[in-house]
């Protein structure tokens, strides 16, 4: 039975079917009972389950996930979610000083059961304050885990596994994403956390990317696959634990490390895989890893800039090639105009 | 009535006017898929941007939130550059960088704006405590909405204010809504947010934030306040919201209020009612306000130009001003 | 005089004279350098913690800070795995990873206490929440000083749980310190803490926090109103620190405070006043009292004992418990 | 002339003669102005300025954080101190979002300088809320500048530098090199920021390291030189922006690394050297890096499983074996009861 659904519609499945089974499963955040939905992936829930469990929220984020976290540990599941990554700066202290470290400080005697939605937005002008992706920082924060779906199956599975999930976990999802489709089952299936899946199958370099960076590697595998280019996708769906084995099989074939990561270069997440594959299979690297990120600045808004911030497929491409000792082809000509600021040209939000 | 100055009231209108017609241009052009960036309008709450910032002198600074063109042109922002910021151009107010929800004209004391919820309240304060730091005494005046009273960084802010009794006038406006959220799921029922700064021994006012004298006058003895060293002042002015929350549309589809909702709210519109005072008093005429329309019209028309005309910024610009030298 | 219930006398006071007896205790082994962990004592302000769980069920959920151990205590919490735990023993309440700072005792209703200032509000409120989307009723009580009423944490939760109507009881402890610092630099001069939470429509008290039987009275009616369903209430009880913020010691060589404002402090002594009065009421006898102070003073021995005995965790327990399973 | 002055001094001395010459420069913070004054760090300071320059303030780190930048903006040079880095969380929106973007979100028209003191918190029970190191989270957010100084001299040097900066710094000292001494020449002098530091000169085996890590590294390096074996110490004392020229040249020399890091091992900043030195002189490499970092969990509190969190001197001078192909020796004999929670015996904190 296959069936075509958006990743948005998946992320809606998955709660709604949490929901349904188990009564301590409630999702609250700011509008995720509003008309707007969160871009949808709450779309229906309220009419279902009702205002108390599908609960809108002051604008007071900080108490309110140290809330989540006090029902956490009385019997409840709770979902927090937030529109924007950036809006979860102000309960840093109730995820990372609390929420991270309470099964453990605690010798193991209480645990949190919660997912904390996050989306990062992207795209026409979100600027700085509204596109960041931090998800390397919860990734160092040991007690968290982090979640960064790629594909519309697995924001599915992997967000009923976070639900079931009994620690705090970190859901980070690309707006890019949102009306990409993939074949998901109906009912219940869960892709399980901690695992990386080898996206794409390949001989010549190893990509290893999350979230849509993924999406961007797939691309660029598609324009190589012309020229006879082999290249094997590691998607790192949960960058925290990390599952390194598929990554290092995939090295020890290929020799070649490309890392594309949605968030910033330095001291990121990507610095991490390229550090786990040189201390783990340092000899079978034929070439020095290459990380394609977004440089070390912060999101300027208007495009004519934004499209000089987003790496894209070229520059994997471009990548690839360097790392096979071919000639680069000449970067894509992007002028200032162009409008790259969003996923597709009749994309009119919300955003 | 200001009658004692009834050039006052003149300047009040026109200066709302003025705000009324961008902002409503703005939205019809928005439509264009030219400005691409997140744009929360003003239309509808252009008063008491208009009726605070009449009080204020150039150098007194003002920071404001993610809904901030009325507050930037009133404090007498550059609408040149605001649209070309828009626009996302070379020549806008924050080069292109900061779109809608980040002005900036310091030249005109405005210090800026951000769009996460709270952020610039402690922010406006600390524009204010630099001074008493210097041993001066300088007013800072802070626009939030409702929302922005639920976030801790509105208490922590208030309360240090009060201890040293910073010249700081918080201007509320409650719009009743923080998106689509209503404040019955964000307040307790019943309760006025004008009597929470009390419990900090904090003076404050409510006021009608449509009626364009009584914002003029609670601002005048809000600031008066202030200014007189007695501590800071929170002011709470009920007004309304006519377009969605983000962008140029209207939002009766969305289910948290009807279009008769919207018709009642439209029904406290600040120009209209106040022009048709300024009418039958006298003060105003028909022609005298089309004039104005015309002059603004032209204004808009010479910004947009401006704007639409001018040079992206380069693409080394991306890297540049990571760091201050 | 609690007249009605004169057991209930004896056992507020004996309850107290444990907790005086245990920190006193403590303080003076901290010394030997063997527990080794940052530690707040509770001493002078034992009696809130008392008074106010005298009411609760076990059932019903507390929370705390960094100065927890009379809270802890006073809910029923297990001597012996708090004393182990101070000496970071496997048998400790959080098996010795979480030290004097972090007390969990989840059989005694105490949910557990971290010393992040204002952190424990939300949480306790959390606890509170659960039920009420369980469709049930449950108190949560949450324990603070005055400087965690400085935090957003405080009003984003005295807010939410105003919203909802939730039984929570907030006991506020203003022993008028944060660390060394006074209210003066920390408030606005003149206001009182437990006038904040009007502005939210919430319920408040307060009361003499060194007076047991104002306390117990204070806190029955507290409990009462937010059981009812009435909503969240705050208490403020004024009492007083007798030793340093942190450790063993006395403080007044620092600057803050004076001998004499300590001995003046110590009027106040909630032990000793309540034992006077009740023997001159004739409702306790010396030799009662000297009886409590053998068996306390045996049942700590005994906890020392067992703290002391206790073996260390294991190597292997640093990376246990990371992820629940 | 040659003078020996504490860490904590060097702190107070660079502070009060800032404060002295620049009447902008003010402090603040939860008893920068009480009688422990932030373990001796602000001594003497509110007697010679005043209550109005040496500020205490309510637990509101939040919005004094706020406060502090909006006195930048307007003509202030605050420094903001915080007893434990974990304060701090509670105002990440404000550093994060805020202070570090104010600068480029406006098109570099306004700039913000401030300086945040953190102190990070070791030993005596500290802790999983009272301990953490992350340097690594401030190092991946693109303008702040983050420094960790390891030695007095730096500490005064460095911190002059970060008051007179006119970016957000970001100060981290390690309470455990409070009472360390150095040569502290008197008056006036700066270490510039963005330098890397070739701490000790050497030619086997280079180590990067920061702040407290670095006084580890140079115990190791006295050990290994009993043995004839020369360790390169390359302190990284700015973290962001990132002097990579000492450490590349370093390892082009040795061609053998290891990073000494005070943080979490998981998406930190050790990997970045790692990823660096890979990137860009992965032909030196005679053998895959090591990273000596905290295992990935929270802080224990009892000393019995805080002995083993904390890496010692002894896992550098294995690692430094190892990448020479020595046998390690065997590892010291640590029992659960041993006093290593403390900097040095008869130290009675604070803590
Ligand atoms: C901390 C934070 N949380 C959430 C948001 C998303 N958000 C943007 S505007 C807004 C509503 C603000 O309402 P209000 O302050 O009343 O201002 P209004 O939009 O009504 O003018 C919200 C929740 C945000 N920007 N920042
Ligand atoms: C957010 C935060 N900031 C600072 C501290 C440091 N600190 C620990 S206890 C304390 C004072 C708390 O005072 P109060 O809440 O009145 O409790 P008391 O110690 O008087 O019982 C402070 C500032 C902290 N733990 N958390
Ligand atoms: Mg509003
Ligand atoms: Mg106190």
């Amino acid at each position: 039975m296959s069936r075509e659904l958006k990743f948005v519609e998946a992320l809606q499945e998955a709660q709604d079917l949490c929901l349904e089974r188990d009564p301590s499963v409630y999702v609250m955040g700011l509008g995720v009972s509003d008309g707007a939905a969160m871009f949808g992936s709450t779309k229906g829930l309220v009419e279902k389950y009702g205002p108390k469990r599908i609960l809108d929220m002051p604008v007071s984020e900080n108490a309110m996930t140290g809330v989540a976290l006090g029902s956490a540990l009385t019997g409840m599941r709770p979902i927090m979610v937030h529109l924007r990554l950036e809006f979860a700066m102000l309960a840093m202290d109730q995820i990372v000083n609390q929420a991270a470290k309470w099964h453990y400080m605690f010798g193991g005697q209480a645990s949190v059961p919660m997912v904390i939605r996050m989306v990062v937005g992207r795209g026409w002008g979100q600027g700085a304050q509204h596109s960041q992706s931090l998800h390397s920082w919860f990734a160092h924060v040991p007690g968290l885990k982090v979640v960064l779906p790629a594909t519309a199956y697995d924001a599915k599975g992997l967000l009923i596994s976070a639900i079931e999930d009994n620690n705090p976990v970190i859901f980070i999802e690309h707006r890019w994403l949102y009306n990409m489709t993939d074949k998901v089952p109906k009912g219940m299936y869960r892709v399980p956390l901690g695992k990386s899946n080898v996206l794409l199958k390949g001989n010549d370099v190893t990509i290893a990317a999350s979230s849509y960076a993924t999406i961007e590697a797939l691309n660029a595998a598609k324009e190589l696959e012309k020229e006879g280019i082999s290249i094997e996708i590691i998607d790192i769906r949960t960058i925290n634990p990390l599952d390194e084995e598929p990554l290092l099989e995939s090295v020890k074939k290929t020799g070649r490390l490309i890392v594309a990561d949605i968030g910033w270069k330095h001291a990121g997440f990507a610095g991490e895989i390229v550090s786990r594959v040189v201390e783990k299979v340092y000899q079978y690297l034929k070439e020095p890893p290459i990380r394609i990120t977004l440089p070390d600045v912060p999101t300027p808004t208007t495009r004519a800039l934004s499209n000089f911030y987003y790496p894209l497929p070229s520059d994997i491409v471009s990548a690839v090639k360097k790392l096979l000792g071919k000639a680069a082809e000449s970067k894509p000509d992007i002028k200032p105009e162009d409008f790259l600021d969003v996923p597709y040209l009749e994309f009119r939000g919300p955003f | 009535m200001l009658e004692y100055k009834k050039e006052i009231s003149l300047v009040l209108l026109r200066d709302t006017l003025r705000i009324r017609m961008i902002e409503s241009r703005l939205a019809e052009l928005y439509a264009e898929y030219e400005m691409r960036c997140p744009t929360h309008f003003s239309l509808g709450q252009e008063a008491v941007a208009v009726g605070v910032c009449h009080h204020l002198k150039k150098q007194e600074l003002i920071t404001s939130a993610h809904r901030s063109h009325a507050h930037y042109l009133a404090k007498g922002g550059s609408l040149k550059k605001m649209v070309a910021e828009l626009y996302g151009k070379k020549t806008g107010c924050a080069t292109g960088k900061g779109g809608s929800m980040h002005l900036i004209d310091l030249d005109a004391g405005f210090l800026g704006a951000v769009p996460i919820v709270g952020s610039t309240i402690p922010i406006g304060v600390g524009a204010s405590f630099s001074a008493y730091l210097q041993g001066e005494n300088k007013l800072s005046v802070i626009f939030f909405g409702d929302a922005a009273t639920e976030t801790g960084a509105f208490y922590e802010s208030l309360n240090f204010a009060a201890i040293h009794k910073l010249p700081v006038v918080m201007i509320c406006e409650n719009n009743l809504y923080s998106v689509m959220s209503p404040l019955s799921v964000r307040r307790p029922e019943g309760i006025k947010l004008s009597n929470i700064p009390q419990g900090f021994g904090v003076q404050s006012f409510h006021a009608d934030g449509s009626d364009l004298e009584e914002i003029y006058q609670t601002a005048g003895q809000a600031i008066e306040y202030a200014r007189s060293g007695k501590g800071p002042v929170f002011v709470e002015y009920i007004n309304y919201r006519w377009l969605e929350h983000c962008g140029p549309l209207s939002d009766t589809h969305l289910g948290f209020r009807t279009e008769e909702d919207v018709i009642n709210g439209k029904k406290k519109d600040p120009v209209r009612n106040y022009k048709d005072k300024l009418l039958k008093a006298g003060i105003l005429t028909d022609s005298e306000f089309s004039k104005w329309e015309k002059e603004i019209a032209e204004e808009i028309q010479e910004a947009i130009s401006f704007a639409k005309e001018s040079p992206f910024p380069e693409k080394e610009q991306l890297l540049e001003h990571l760091f201050a030298a």
